[in-house]
């Protein structure tokens, strides 16, 4: 695979990596770290790893992110309530 | 090209430590964890290419590309993904207590 | 107090910057391999007569060091076992709405075709790409599609909780009992071709020994673990729904 | 093969445990009690095997250098033994205390205690970052098992400092694999003498701080005294006695066979973390009011101790930390047992409501006295025995610092262990009339407990006088000899 992909690919990776970092809406991070992940695992296939890249795109993008959306579906809204509550 | 993906994975490792360190929502650290995880992973995985390598699969067309690394990056998936979804079920529960997932208002244990 | 989370910060970025270039340099000072060397040569050139396996990372994940994928399958049952510990006290409330006709008979044609790619993911693990991980990961998001989908009672009512576990605990122990096979056959504790297990002819299906047995073991504890632990989470959504709205769900 | 049984007999126990819950509904205590007691004789008979005739296990058959190798040798043996009769006693205790009902926590505990055994006896670094995972999943789940919202918090604590250490292992045992190509440990001590410089500085950086996070010393101690003062009594006695000894293992393990020859200044970063230990943790410990975070605080401290004896980088330190990890667990799971069950006694954890135990419990007080006197270091008990071995062998490295620390610490961990027994002496001031569930709370029996309690105070008694026999010195010297012995270690994994 040509260079300048790669570059794309890497430069890609950290600027999803430094939304994650920085954005303050959860749901946007996770919506990001899914991004990230299907990200990563292209590096991977490109990397000759075919299997990890089917690995990570199978659970780093599919049950984690599931899980981290369930994870917050159930967190936020007394959050939101108790927020209103508070205004 | 193999020292960029070195370099991509030890910047996205300590933007993931450095998300832990400051940012101070439990859902950001979890969140740093898994980027931390990911540029571990992407350290192994480049560790195994050789340029112009085919995948490990019977019968190569060419040289193959180290399968060694490869094996550690699964297990090493799957155990970070039992972290983070154990990381996960303890926020849910302890969000059931505080009312937050806000490290600063969650302090019942300092000192 | 208002200078101190600056400086905090600023520690922490310059920690992070110097421990990076550390781990760079480390990196940096190794010579550029040009050719697989150690170990791993002996893998590429020799996995197909000693095991039989296509895929050598198959291979190397149930045969040479299959030792390891047992750990790494435990980190999940012992995951599933703490998060259906943390979740017990829950009450259920089954939900049966799910969402609308038209997702509900698109998926219904669908998960067929979704169980036949994560069976044959599964089956195919000494062969190609994939194997017991990918496969039971498959499944598990088969059975949370079908959750989101046709609501939760659908799912509770065709994979039960207790089917799970014996799926779950069966695999396991169909993972050790092929291990003590091989100790019992006096080669060492999960040897493949060395305790008798056919090799087969290579690149068929009915090939490599144990290896796919232990791929079908490790794809039924995955999937059923992974497919638990977000069951144990929704059953949580469920109580919190009921929480706040009074018991309003059907 | 009694190897590979150490480590399957209790990861099988676990599996079955759904199965029998499925079955019956109730697990019964003797079903418990014969699993508990399969697994520990199968580590019992793997510590005989490895210290009589050092062995090697070949998973699948396969050479060292392509599969999986299983080690035990007499350091391993001395570990097994260690945590054997650690997981044994907190086993005892918690079938007392929860009688057959919670079935996950009995499949939680086989799964740690053959995790613990695959630590101590697995010769291949990928494969003890794998046991170490289920062993840390596994004790982040039992901290919560209360499901008080402290014992959740403080299992997150644990959780998240956990990861990142399991992560520093990873990245560690990646980079290591990088250098060299191979992860067996017997090769990798041969292969890592000759990677550049700047490398081994990374890898020993990773290993160092991951393992230090995972043993809880000082600059990475937050989560330590949340969990071990959060959790339930049995469970409180199992990590402080036996998780952590496990954790040194791994620590003594990695350091001594890959940074013995080749990287010195490992072994000045352990000697100076574990001077920092025994300072801070004494000193914080001297600040507690709640009795359990208390000796919570001790055990960072004692970790401080074994800590020095390791970072000597000679046979006799090496030897006397174990002896000293020995006597730790002993001690710290005793006083453990005692504080937990007198403190539910009183109903309360504060030093200062602890009062009047001695007229109602003569018998557990003075064995609490017992143990305290050992853990501080009075010259006839076992305390002060490890302590001077390891003061002896921190001044023949050429260095009085950690002993003047050791001395300091001593007169610190005296007043306040002190303080806790002159609450517990102190009469009972008036408080019947404020604590009327006192007076109808029937005193449960605690008659198991209490023997253990009671046998480990009689042990500390005899490992105090037991260093003045030649024979036992013989032993434990071997055991340091066996601990920096590298190559020995690499002519039994490779068999040259």
């Amino acid at each position: 695979m040509s260079l300048s992909f790669m570059i794309f690919l890497y430069v890609f990776l950290i600027a999803t990596a430094l939304v994650i970092s920085a954005i303050n809406d959860i749901l946007s991070a996770v919506i990001t770290l899914s991004v990230f992940g299907i990200l990563l695992a292209t590096a991977f296939a490109i990397l000759q790893a075919p299997d990890v890249a089917l690995t990570q795109a199978v659970i780093n993008s599919g049950i984690v992110t599931a899980l981290f959306l369930v994870a917050f579906s159930q967190t936020e809204k007394p959050e939101c309530y108790s927020e209103e509550e508070e205004e | 090209m193999i020292l960029l993906s070195y370099a991509t994975a030890v910047i996205i490792f300590c933007i993931g430590l450095y998300t832990i360190m400051i940012r101070r929502n439990l859902f950001k650290t979890v969140l740093g964890l898994a980027l931390m995880e990911s540029a571990v992973l992407l350290i192994i995985v480049s560790s195994g290419y050789i340029p112009g390598g085919v995948p490990p699969i019977a019968p190569f067309s060419g040289p193959a590309v180290n399968p060694l690394p490869h094996a550690f990056t699964l297990t090493a998936i799957v155990i970070g993904a039992s972290d983070i979804a154990l990381a996960l079920a303890f926020i849910v529960k302890l969000h059931r207590h505080y009312r937050t997932v806000d490290l600063d208002r969650i302090r019942g244990l300092r000192g | 107090m208002s200078i101190k989370p600056y400086i905090f910060r600023i520690a922490s970025l310059i920690l992070c910057v110097s421990l990076g270039l550390m781990l760079f340099r480390g990196i940096a000072a190794l010579p550029v391999t040009e050719k697989v060397t150690g170990p791993a040569s002996h893998y590429l050139a020799r996995t197909a007569g000693e095991t039989g396996a296509r895929n050598v990372v198959g291979a190397i994940l149930f045969d040479y060091r299959a030792f390891d994928t047992l750990g790494e399958s435990t980190v999940i049952f012992t995951a599933v076992c703490g998060i259906a510990m943390l979740f017990s006290r829950r009450k259920f409330h089954r939900s049966s709405r799910g969402l609308s006709f038209i997702a509900k008979r698109g998926i219904g044609i669908m998960v067929p075709f979704l169980l036949m790619y994560a069976s044959v993911i599964i089956l195919f693990g000494h062969l190609s790409p994939g194997g017991g991980f990918q496969g039971g990961t498959i499944f598990a998001t088969v059975t949370v599609l079908l959750c989101v989908v046709f609501g939760s009672s659908f799912e509770s009512q065709y994979f039960p909780p207790r089917t799970k576990d014996i799926l779950e605990s069966g695999g396991a122990l169909l993972f050790s009992g092929i291990g003590l096979i091989g100790l019992a056959a006096g080669t060492g504790f999960l040897s493949n071709i060395a305790a008798g297990f056919p090799a087969g002819i290579f690149g068929s299906f009915l090939s490599a020994g144990s290896v796919p047995i232990l791929n079908v073991a490790v794809g039924m504890k995955v999937g059923a673990g992974l497919s638990t632990i977000f069951y144990s989470m929704i059953k949580m959504l469920d109580a919190g729904h009921d929480h706040r709205e009074g018991g309003g769900i059907e | 093969m009694t190897l590979v049984l150490a480590i399957m007999v209790p990861l099988l126990s676990a599996f079955l445990v759904p199965l029998f819950h499925l079955a019956r509904k109730t697990l019964s205590v003797g079903l418990i009690g014969i699993m508990g007691l399969a697994s520990i004789s199968a580590a019992l008979a793997a510590a005989h095997t490895g210290w009589y005739s050092p062995a090697v296990s070949l998973l699948g058959g396969w050479a060292p250098d392509i599969g999986i190798a299983l080690v035990g040798d007499r350091l391993s043996s001395a570990f097994l033994l260690m945590t054997a009769i650690g997981s044994g006693a907190a086993l005892a205790c918690a079938l007392e205390k929860f009688g057959g009902g919670p079935w996950r926590f009995y499949a939680l505990f086989f799964l740690m205690l053959g995790s613990m055994n695959g630590i101590l006896l697995t010769g291949d670094l990928f494969n003890l970052f794998v046991f170490y995972e289920i062993f840390s999943v596994a004790a982040y789940l039992m901290v919560a098992f209360s499901m008080s919202w402290q014992a959740l918090e403080a299992g997150l604590k644990y959780l998240v400092l956990g990861t990142i250490g399991a992560l520093f292992i990873l990245l560690g045992t990646a980079f290591t694999f990088m250098a060299t190509g191979v992860l067996n440990m017997a090769l990798l001590a041969e292969a890592l003498a000759s990677i550049p410089r700047e490398t081994l500085t990374a890898i020993s950086a990773c290993l160092v701080l991951g393992l230090t996070i995972k043993t809880g010393a000082f600059p990475v101690h937050f989560w330590l005294p949340d969990a071990h003062s959060s959790a339930q009594t049995a469970v409180s006695a199992l990590l402080s006695g036996v998780l952590i000894k496990v954790s040194i293992y791994a620590l003594m393990r990695v350091c001594y066979i890959f940074f013995l020859g080749t990287n010195g200044a490992v072994f000045l970063a352990i000697t100076v973390i574990g001077s920092f230990s025994v300072l801070g943790g004494h000193l914080m410990a001297l600040r507690q009011d709640d009795i359990k975070r208390l000796l919570a605080y001790s055990t960072v401290a004692q970790i401080g101790y074994i800590l020095i004896g390791i970072g000597c980088a000679s046979a006799a330190g090496a030897a006397a930390a174990v002896f000293h990890a020995f006597n730790h667990m002993l001690m710290k799971m005793g006083l453990f047992i005692t504080a937990g069950n007198l403190s539910e006694e009183k109903g309360t954890r504060e030093i200062c409501g602890l009062t009047g135990l001695w007229k109602s419990h003569p018998l557990w007080v003075s064995a609490f006295a017992v143990l305290s006197a050992s853990i501080v270091g009075i010259p006839p008990l076992n305390g002060f025995m490890s302590k001077w071995f390891i003061i002896l062998s921190s001044a023949g490295a050429g260095t009085v610092i950690p002993a003047l620390v050791i001395a300091a610490g001593t007169v610190i961990s005296a007043a306040y262990y002190l303080r806790v027994l002159s609450a517990f002496i102190s009469p009972d001031e008036g408080s019947s009339d404020d604590l009327p569930p006192s007076v109808p709370r029937k005193p449960r029996r605690r008659s198991v407990s209490f023997a253990i309690v009671g046998s480990f105070a009689l042990l500390c008694l005899v490992l105090g006088v037991m260093p003045f026999s030649p024979i036992f010195r013989e032993y434990f010297s071997s055991i340091g000899q066996t601990a920096v012995d590298v190559e020995a270690y690499v002519g039994l994994v490779t068999g040259r």
